[in-house]
């Protein structure tokens, strides 16, 4: 059992300038901020340390953080330049019953975060899905498709907030 | 000279008798022997995390009761209880003792199906209406409490939409008691009965740190042998008041982890689920159950994961409040979603009838793989 | 003896045989289809609370008219790239297979088909006939799912007619006769006469027989039920997995006649293990028509109780069906050749050397 | 050895164990219910079709907005002074003209949410379960019962009285400052059920 703290000063000590900061601004989890592109190696070292131990990955969920520049198009619509878009690693240690939120961000455009697949296979399925609603890239992985979404689906992703519908999807009116 | 041959490709669904729904497995068959499995998901998808962010709190309850329609209650739980550790709710007991006697009674529901559609799989068809008899008169319940029958939004944040009916505390007692006798008869008819057996015994074989690797949950991670139940381990509502075991795979008549150990830890699940059903009953407390229901939902700034055990596995909801009355982000962990993926992993080798046969034990519902 | 009642007063041949081949598929076939669709429903509804059809008429009896109706009503739809002839010859050999069978199942004393002096081994020739037709039904299809239920159907109809044939032999080494009417006739008009009660032969040895007799009686029922593609052995079909198996493409009459075949075959073994165990149209408890003295009486008196003793393992065929789930293609196998064959075997032997001393 | 006869043996039992249990179920009572003949008895509590009640709908537009799915549409004018539009049964006084109060039950889910924050508890759940439909237009149901022509005499009337507020402020701001008599309210008022084409 390791507090978030104690969890964070180990990950410090062993891999320095890739853990960025302990999140501490929601009052409900501590959230531990990393690189994305060192993530696989911070769970490789998370899972396979043995005072850490997290065994299973329980949950890795997208966010658009819509914290870019929101700019106005021709036709009214705001989309949104720049900013971030961010991936929560809820982790836990089924043996030593301790939990950890990882989180990472990477930038809007063309994000691209490291692929934790090898290290839980449960993030297989999980990273996909995050890559076809929030588009994020990510590296390594065996086999980035979309998953929820028709393969041939070409308006986004769905889960950003500046996404739009679009009007015809195979020459089918959306908004039917 | 050795004769040309090649793996035939079958795709198994969307329109198939036995993928529980519109899935599709693409399947790559050398004769009968399974060589890959390819799961397609998706042609549910109705947007459901995209629809939250543009609900409010409360509104997202309906949507909610539409993951996993089998286990409506279980659901609402799972989100409100969410919802509730975000607001820092304290909510009245009375209200705590309904909502696991709903979630219990629907865990049984839930798991009729689980039961009866597997016997349907392996090619028992009676064994389904059995269950589904039994099944009838929990929903009824549900309806004399709430109204409807599948979609309850009963459980509110911060209480419920209705209090007990005055009649539902002894039907229930009156359910209890019946249903008891039925499982044995499930058992005599289905479980142990020797072709059953031979069908799922050693099919589709789970090793428990696969399982681990893969985040399965719920009943298949228990076949696999872990003592791993939230109600247990991580307690929410009132279940730590309640005395109940938590039913594992031991390999009775294979190895641990295989089909039948899957189908028989639902067995049990529901047995232990009338135990906790009759000890709420008994201790079922007097109390207003709307009296903290907030006027208005707007909690506070912050991200929270909270979980429960849902008939599937484990559910839980990852909300990101921006502290007004929407929700910034609602992700589910859809159990069924993480349990079937691991299909290709346990599949590989065995033949098409027990492809069946492990789709069937893995208990999906389409609703909430696609979402 | 109906063919030569018919040729001397039509005073030709052809034309009566030609009624006389038709006989069965009206008189039994389709009455009999008709019922047991109807009862095929009403028991599986019965054995699961429900109701079973009940607009159609009174408690649901014009069911199978108006599934027969609809069926011809429906278009026949021929997928594209099927093999045509095969596909459209399919069905007919199926049926032709169930309905050869009818020509030797002796009915009553007097209406059988042909009185065959092989007719217990015709019997079972013509019926694995069918395994041709499903055969190229399946594969004509231009459908996997039909092309491994055929597939499956052949491994499966030909492994099990060997303990059926042992059985058989079995009986035949009692009796020294595969004349069906020869059989019913040897097994005299009381129960303890019937081949599972070791047959007519007093002594010692029908009782030695009897546990032979049974075990004989399980595995032929068994195997049988396999022939005819029933649960539990109805992997070629196997909706679950393989949607309707080597129907899957067929709709309309040709689905019709499949459906059909499927009942006729059922009631043809059925009728077989009547025949072969249970005194085949004897009566159980001697005749009324010798009692009262009304020979016509007796004909009518064996047909009823032919259709009894055929309708009831009708019955339990069903009732199975509506118990037990259905096996995997390897272990129908399994279940064929470890077990099945092996007790056959040895069940014969022993009946050989029972008989012998 | 043992085991092969072991085997043989359980299957066979276990066969028929299930079949004696099938069989008895051939003798209980089947539990359909033979529905348009025999209707299930529906709990007080059911929640089907929507209803309602137009006597006691003050038009806070309370339950549309808390529908998840968006099915119900209002729209009100307000009434303008003198126009006495009663009081609802709980006793709260009307204000709006209720011009538009469609519900579509093609998206209704029946979740219930517009039935709690009503005021005057007029929108209820129906036990009525049976009212499909061939068009989806049907479906939509209109609960508003002012005639178009009412609708659009309430309209002018709002936009009359509006027009007359709007240029008495006019006048009032020209006028540095005027006698607060001069609305001119009393004199748009007439008789409200004075319908041409009853």
């Amino acid at each position: 059992m390791k507090t978030p703290e104690e969890i964070f000063e180990i990950l410090k000590a062993a891999f320095g300038d890739a853990i960025i900061e302990l999140n501490t601004k929601s009052p409900f989890e501590k959230v531990i901020i990393a690189d994305p592109l060192k993530v696989k190696d911070i769970s490789l070292f998370l899972r396979d340390n043995e005072a850490l131990d997290f065994d299973s990955l329980v949950v890795l969920s997208g966010v658009d953080d819509a914290n870019g520049e929101k700019v106005e198009e021709e036709d009214g619509y705001k989309s949104i330049k720049g900013g971030t878009l961010s991936i929560f690693y809820h982790l836990e240690s089924i043996a030593l019953k301790h939990k950890l939120t990882l989180k990472v961000s990477v930038p809007r455009e063309n994000g691209e975060a490291e692929s934790v697949e090898s290290v839980w296979r449960s993030a297989d399925w999980q990273e996909r899905e995050v890559f076809d609603l929030l588009g994020i890239k990510f590296l390594n992985h065996p086999d980035l498709r979309r998953i929820l979404m028709p393969e041939d689906w070409e308006a986004g992703h769905p889960l950003r907030k500046d996404y739009r519908n679009p009007e015809f999807y195979q020459g089918m009116k959306v908004p039917y | 000279m050795a004769l040309k041959t090649e793996e035939m490709v079958l795709n198994m669904g969307p329109q198939h008798p036995s993928t529980h729904g519109v899935l599709r497995l693409q399947v790559e068959l050398d004769g009968e022997l399974v060589i890959g499995v390819r799961p397609y998901v998706g042609y549910l998808h109705r947007c459901f995390e995209k629809h939250a962010e543009a609900m409010t709190y409360p509104q997202v309850i309906p949507y909610v009761d539409r993951l996993d329609y089998l286990t409506a209650m279980n659901n609402e739980l799972s989100y409100v209880n969410a919802c509730e550790k975000l607001m820092g709710i304290e909510v009245p007991e009375r209200v705590q003792y309904i909502r696991v006697i709903m979630a219990e009674l629907n865990r049984i529901a839930s798991h009729l199906i689980a039961l009866g559609t597997y016997g349907l799989d392996i090619g028992a068809f009676t064994p389904f209406l059995y269950c589904f008899i039994d099944r009838e008169r929990i929903l009824s319940l549900f309806e004399m409490t709430c109204g409807a029958r599948m979609l309850y939004n009963y459980i509110w944040i911060g209480g419920l939409s209705h209090d007990l009916h005055p009649d539902f505390v002894r039907l229930t007692r009156e359910f209890t008691q019946q249903f008891r006798p039925h499982i044995v008869s499930l058992n005599n008819l289905l479980s142990y009965n020797k072709i059953f057996i031979e069908r799922t015994a050693n099919v589709g074989v789970l090793p428990l740190d696969v399982a681990v690797n893969y985040g399965i949950t719920g009943p298949m991670l228990r076949a696999s042998g872990m003592e791993w139940d939230l109600r247990k381990n991580e307690p929410y509502a009132v279940y730590d008041r309640f005395d109940f075991d938590i039913p594992v795979g031991k390999g009775t008549v294979g190895t641990v982890g295989d089909c039948w150990d899957r189908y028989f830890v639902r067995v049990l699940e529901m047995e232990q689920s009338v135990n906790i059903i009759e000890q709420a009953l008994n201790q079922l407390p007097e109390g207003d159950v709307f009296s903290a229901i907030p006027k208005r939902v707007k909690p506070p700034e912050g991200t929270i994961y909270a979980r429960t055990e849902n008939p599937k596995g484990e559910l839980g909801f990852f909300i990101v409040s921006n502290g007004s009355v929407n929700p910034y982000r609602v992700k589910v962990r859809p159990p069924s979603f993480i349990n079937l993926a691991v299909i290709d992993a346990i599949s590989k080798g065995c033949l098409v009838a027990d492809l069946i046969a492990i789709l069937g034990s893995i208990d999906i519902v389409l609703g909430e793989v696609d979402r | 003896m109906i063919f030569d009642t018919l040729s001397s007063f039509l005073g030709n041949e052809i034309i009566a045989g030609i009624i006389v081949a038709c006989l069965p598929l009206f008189l039994v076939i389709l009455p009999y289809a008709i019922a047991a669709v109807l009862a095929e429903r009403k028991v599986s509804a019965y054995m699961q609370d429900r109701i079973g059809p009940n607009r159609t008429g009174f408690h649901g009896v014009l069911q199978p008219v108006a599934d027969v109706v609809k069926l011809m009503l429906k278009e026949d739809i021929v997928a594209s790239n099927v093999d045509k002839p095969l596909f459209n010859i399919a069905p007919l050999l199926v049926f032709t297979g169930s309905y050869a069978a009818f020509a030797a199942i002796p009915f009553t004393s007097i209406f059988i088909g042909t009185k065959l002096d092989l007719g217990l081994i015709y019997i079972l020739a013509v019926s694995s006939f069918v395994v041709a037709g499903i055969l190229m039904g399946g594969w004509s299809s231009n459908n996997k799912y039909s092309l491994i239920g055929a597939m499956r159907s052949a491994a499966q109809i030909i492994s099990y007619e060997i303990p059926t044939f042992l059985v058989v032999v079995t009986i035949i080494i009692i009796t020294g006769t595969t004349n069906l009417t020869v059989l019913s006739d040897y097994q005299t008009s009381y129960f303890w006469n019937w081949m599972i009660l070791g047959g007519p032969s007093l002594g010692v040895v029908k009782f030695l027989l009897i546990p032979f007799m049974i075990v004989g009686f399980v595995i032929i029922y068994i195997s049988t039920l396999a022939e005819v593609n029933r649960v539990p052995f109805d992997i070629p079909e196997a909706e679950s997995e393989l949607v309707a198996g080597f129907h899957t493409e067929y709709s309309g009459m040709k689905f019709a006649m499949f459906f059909l075949a499927e009942y006729a075959n059922m009631f043809a073994v059925s009728a077989l293990i009547a025949t072969v165990f249970f005194g085949g149209y004897q009566s159980p408890f001697g005749y009324l028509g010798n009692l009262m003295g009304i020979k016509w009486l007796i004909p009518l008196e064996q047909l009823f109780w032919f259709s009894v003793k055929g309708l009831f393992f009708v019955f339990v065929q069903m009732w199975l069906r509506w118990t037990l789930p259905r096996l995997r293609v390897d272990q129908l196998m399994t279940v064929c050749w470890k077990y099945l064959i092996p007790f056959a075997f040895v069940n014969l032997l022993i009946v050989g050397l029972l008989v012998v001393l | 050895m043992k085991q092969y006869f072991l085997d043989t043996w359980s299957s066979i039992w276990t066969v028929l164990v299930g079949m004696k249990i099938t069989f008895k179920h051939l003798f209980t009572p089947s539990v359909t219910i033979q529905y348009p003949e025999v209707k299930v008895e529906l709990p007080e509590r059911a929640r089907h079709r929507l209803y309602v009640n137009m006597d006691d709908c003050i038009g806070c537009d309370q339950c549309a907005r808390a529908c998840p799915v968006s099915c119900i549409t209002i729209d009100t004018v307000k009434s303008v002074a003198g126009e006495d539009l009663g009081k609802t049964s709980n006793g709260k006084k009307k204000v709006l003209w209720v011009t538009k109060f469609d519900i579509d039950f093609a998206k209704c889910c029946c979740c219930q949410l517009c039935v709690f924050p009503c005021p005057t508890e007029c929108i209820k759940m129906t036990p009525v379960y049976e009212f499909s439909e061939y068009e989806r237009e049907n479906l939509i149901y209109s609960f508003s019962t002012l005639t178009p022509a009412e609708v659009a005499e309430k309209k002018k009337n709002f936009e009359k009285a509006e027009a007359e507020k709007a240029a008495a402020k006019a006048a009032a701001a020209a006028a540095p400052k005027p006698a607060p008599a001069a609305k001119p309210a009393p004199a748009v008022s007439k008789p409200k059920e004075e319908n041409p084409n009853t």
